[in-house]
């Protein structure tokens, strides 16, 4: 089978479910987090056969998270993104551990480091920080006495 | 504490804390079991106790300064990881590097490709006992490779030798002739640990069908690498999506026929030969030119995104990077290949023996500078 | 008068014995680190005398110089008692082990029957300080050592009284005298029973392959995890001694003991003893470890039968 | 039982084999050295301890501005519209000897020396005064002869 364009992926992906969008100028598709199971369920079936979960990172916009959702196909050979946006009032969404494994470390990961909660995920605790840990790191705003900063030049 | 009632047997279970400090969990690993006697009825890992904070790092310092941090993630194959990283940037920033650079990159990685299963091979016939012996000769060899390194970059351990734009220094004509000395005296080599460890009885019998890791299972829990290979999946990515000049040299992707931990051992010898093959073509069609393109001393990516991944020893490096203009990354991640190998771990070791959780850590060949980052 | 003669004597004995086991676990020590050091491409101890021949005198009198830790919740007694339970029975092995033609403490008519009990007492040494420790490592290891060594011991066993059937005598003088015209190893059936002499003496010693008992990489370092200093040394002292023991078993009982041309009883013996002490350090670094249910398997499958069948085949040979 | 008998010849083949390969090296040269009397020799481009040309350094600060873990710092004066060096900080516990202010430096004043055996019991001793002329002196000679 030839390897699909991400342009023709997300218009698969547009033409089964009209809520999606595409993030300006690039490939990326922005999927309403409510939907993102039902996104999930269908593109991990063929046609696009998105099998394998690569990554699951977070992007602190200051007023929104972006989950960011890398994902790759093994037999197919192509790759799509998906992203998430989350309101810093409402850091919910549904996890995706059930249809990917991977996700279950890399979603942890992601809730140890920006304090987004995957809500069904089964073992949501911290990962890389002590389990007592207060504050999300990798947030812009965080602050801790033992974190200084390296004065900009 | 929770009991099993066998037929008339009673036994309790009992937990064990196996590390942080255990010599064989590879680092600063910390597995919670759970034992019937000698039986493993569960496991639970927990990480972060090397966690440095890599990413918020990233996010203080410049693009080219964090070079030297990428060097110490996976402190076992460094240059693979500069690889990574600075390809990721240079995909970022849209460079296009010269011909040598790419060359010289794509021979300096398998060699260091070769150093990093050199150690995971010595590291796993240490875990199932051989004692010492096998691990002494891979780091002998590993020596040779090592001194080569100290040579183009001036360290052995963290080399931070690539830069973004080319990489630090030229390869010497001397150099050259070590590297081809190194090939030579590393084939015979292999075939020695072929029967020293690889086709010993005990050996097969400690490995052969321990820890079997089906297809379905790698994929899903997004284990990559020689891990992935060793379950049967023929996915390399530097046959699949090629990046500098690996499209035009000529190897092969081993893979494995079970998924048990004697096959992703054996994965990592064949990748090893493999590697030899590649350095050998890549050196012979070495072109002149510069290493470097001229950049700036620092560089200021547009507002944008990019994620790009590199087969690393240990599976694929991902680095996404998020810029903003500034000549520092907004938000950099890094996506470790030994994170996502270590997850599908607790799946397993289940009713297995203890001594064979260590062979299955051992033949994952995880490495702890990486998963806490 | 006579009893006090006696005394005097004894005492003499059990110095150079005690004497010779001290030197021997020493000089082993360090045999072993450059016999495996020269496997590994490395020098080995270089430093303290020629070819760091006195490192072992210097690394018994740092232990020596060791702060005794106890843990808190050990089992004190047991605790304290396990090194010496350890060391004793290779001691008092000497006692039966002939060196030269009139060179043997005492020549006990059921010298091979004292060896086969004294070989199953060094088990309880090693449980106890399993139990003692308190640390659920040691426990395992002392769990391990206490099935494998019983496992072990009927191979064992078999293969020491086909030899015993051979000579026609229980006594260890007489046996080494019975091979004075062939060596016992020359003998088909008796070569396999060496063999299996060779690979279950290997487990009751827990050497590699079937170190389970202290699997460093396991088990951090199995039933003396939880040692140091001198007691340590002490359980040191008894592997290497048992290390000699077994070797020097087997050069009596198949190799024709302290028979030899030319050369005094004593070298031959010494020779005989050492060069397979040698075959067994170069076995322990080369080979993995097995996993403890193969190891059983192998004592019950491969090793029994094995045994069962030459002590029948033995036996037909002799009624022939 | 035949097959039985096939893996069991094979198996004790394979450990012959393993043996034979640790005999062969038994009696090879070691490749170790013997530490603090041999050493290896040292590569051209070794990265130790960090150094200075005081005379070439024109106080430019790129080394500081390059430095990824901020372990050096400079201070300067200024005497009729010249930058004179007045201090020049070294604090070794932060380098992770990446090079990157050697290379930076554009008049060659930085440079990393081949010194590399720099254990100490006072951790002051590793806050560093580049300008000091005898601040490697402890370290250059450490060897036991």
């Amino acid at each position: 089978m030839k390897k699909m364009r991400p342009d023709e992926i997300s218009a698969i992906i547009k033409s089964k479910f009209p809520q999606v969008t595409e993030e300006a100028g690039t490939n990326y598709i922005i999927v309403p987090k409510e939907s993102i199971l039902e996104v999930s369920q269908y593109i991990k079936n063929p046609p696009l056969a998105l099998d394998n979960l690569h990554c699951i990172t977070g992007i602190d916009r200051k007023e929104k998270i972006e989950v960011v959702y890398t994902l790759y196909s093994i037999g197919e050979h192509h790759g799509v993104t998906l992203k998430v946006n989350l309101t810093l009032e409402d850091l919910n969404v549904a996890s995706v551990s059930a249809i990917w494994k991977s996700a279950n470390w890399l979603e942890r990961e992601v809730y140890d480091l920006f304090g987004v909660i995957f809500s069904g995920h089964p073992d949501l605790r911290r990962i890389l920080n002590p389990y007592d840990w207060q504050g999300y790191p990798l947030r812009k705003n965080y602050s801790n006495p033992d974190f200084i900063a390296k004065p900009r030049m | 504490m929770d009991a099993t009632q066998t037929k008339d047997m009673y036994t309790e279970e009992f937990l064990i804390n196996m590390g942080p400090q255990h010599p064989s969990t590879h680092g600063v690993l910390s597995l919670e079991l759970k034992l019937d006697g000698e039986t493993i009825r569960g496991c639970t890992p927990h990480i972060g106790y090397l966690h440095r904070s890599m990413e918020k790092i990233a996010e203080n310092r410049t693009f080219t300064q964090f070079i030297p941090f990428t060097d110490r993630l996976d402190y076992v194959a460094s240059m693979n990881n500069n690889l990574g990283y600075v390809m990721a940037v240079e995909k970022l920033l849209n460079l296009e590097i010269s011909e040598r650079a790419k060359y010289i990159r794509v021979i300096i990685a398998e060699l260091n490709r070769i150093a990093s299963h050199l150690i995971a091979t010595g590291t796993f016939a240490q875990d199932l006992g051989a004692f010492a012996t096998p691990l002494f000769y891979c780091f002998r060899e590993r020596e040779k490779i090592v001194e080569i390194f100290d040579q183009i970059c001036g360290n052995r351990l963290t080399y931070n030798y690539m830069r973004i734009g080319g990489v630090m220094a030229d390869l010497s004509g001397e150099i050259i002739e070590k590297i081809k000395e190194f090939i030579e005296y590393m084939r015979p080599k292999i075939d020695d640990y072929d029967e020293l460890i690889t086709y010993n009885v005990i050996f097969l019998a400690r490995s052969k069908h321990i820890g079997v890791l089906s297809k379905e299972m790698a994929i899903n829990y997004s284990v990559t690498g020689p891990n992935l290979r060793g379950s049967g999946v023929k996915w390399d990515l530097r046959k699949d999506e090629p990046y500098l000049v690996y499209d035009k040299l000529e190897f092969d992707v081993p893979v494995g026929e079970n998924g048990d931990a004697w096959d992703r051992y054996k994965v990592r010898i064949e990748e090893m030969r493999q590697s030899l093959r590649i350095i050998e073509q890549a050196i012979e069609s070495l072109p002149q030119g510069d290493v470097t393109v001229k950049v700036g001393r620092v560089h200021k990516p547009s507002v944008s995104e990019t994620y790009f991944r590199t087969e690393n020893p240990r599976g694929e490096l991902g680095f996404y990077i998020v810029g903003d203009g500034s000549v520092y990354p907004y938000r950099l991640k890094i996506r470790s290949p030994s994170f996502s190998n270590l997850a599908v771990l607790p799946e397993l070791v289940k009713d297995i023996k203890v001594a064979d959780i260590v062979c299955v850590l051992g033949s994952f060949d995880v490495l702890m500078g990486e998963i806490d980052r | 008068m006579l009893s006090i003669l006696t005394i005097i004597w004894a005492l003499i004995v059990g110095i150079i014995v005690l004497g010779f086991i001290a030197a021997s676990a020493m000089f082993l020590i360090w045999w072993e680190r450059k016999v495996s050091a020269h496997i590994q491409s490395r020098y080995g101890p270089m430093r303290v005398g020629w070819h760091g021949v006195l490192q072992s005198v210097a690394d018994a009198v740092k232990l020596l110089l060791k702060e005794n830790i106890i843990p808190a919740e050990a089992d004190k007694l047991v605790w304290w008692l396990a090194p010496f339970i350890a060391v004793v029975p290779p001691v008092m092995a000497f006692v039966v082990l002939p060196f030269g033609k009139n060179l043997i403490v005492k020549d006990l008519n059921v010298g091979v029957l004292y060896l086969m009990a004294l070989s199953s007492v060094s088990v309880i040494g090693i449980f106890m300080a399993g139990w003692g420790s308190n640390n659920k490592y040691s426990l395992i290891g002392g769990m391990r050592s206490a099935a494998q060594i019983i496992s072990y011991e009927l191979p064992l066993i078999l293969s020491m009284i086909i030899v015993a059937m051979q000579a026609g005598s229980l006594s260890m003088q007489k046996i080494v005298l019975a091979q004075a015209g062939c060596w016992n190893i020359f003998h088909p059936n008796l070569a396999i029973a060496f063999f299996v002499y060779l690979t279950s003496a290997t487990a009751e010693i827990n050497r590699v392959p079937f170190d389970i008992p202290e699997a460093e990489s396991e088990l951090v370092a199995g039933f003396h995890t939880e040692y140091s200093g001198m007691k340590f040394a002490m359980f040191f002292i008894g592997e290497y001694t048992n290390l000699f023991i077994i070797s020097a078993i087997a050069a009596t009982l198949f190799f024709g003991g302290w028979q030899g041309p030319v050369l005094p009883g004593v070298v031959w013996f010494l020779i005989k003893s050492y060069g397979i002490v040698f075959v067994l350090m170069w076995v322990r670094w080369t080979f993995p470890r097995l996993r403890v249910d193969q190891l059983m398997g192998f004592a019950w499958k491969v090793l029994t039968p094995i045994s069962f069948f030459n002590l029948a085949l033995t036996g037909w040979l002799l009624i022939k | 039982m035949i097959k039985y008998s096939k893996n069991f010849v094979i198996g004790i083949w394979s450990l012959i084999k393993g043996l034979a390969v640790t005999m062969k090296y038994c009696f090879r040269p070691a490749v170790t050295v013997q530490y603090p009397t041999e050493k290896r020799p040292m590569s051209d481009c070794y990265r130790g301890l960090v150094g200075l040309h005081r005379e070439k350094c024109i106080v430019c600060y790129q080394c500081v501005k390059m430095c990824p873990t901020a372990c050096l710092a400079i201070t300067h004066k200024l005497e009729d519209k010249k930058k004179i060096l007045e201090t020049f900080k070294y604090n070794m516990e932060l380098c992770c000897f990446c090079g990157l202010c050697e290379q930076v430096c554009p008049a060659d004043a930085i440079v990393m020396t081949k010194i590399y055996e720099i254990s100490v019991y006072d951790r002051k001793k590793l806050d560093i005064n580049l300008l000091d002329d005898k601040k490697y002196d402890e370290w250059t000679h450490t060897t036991i002869k």
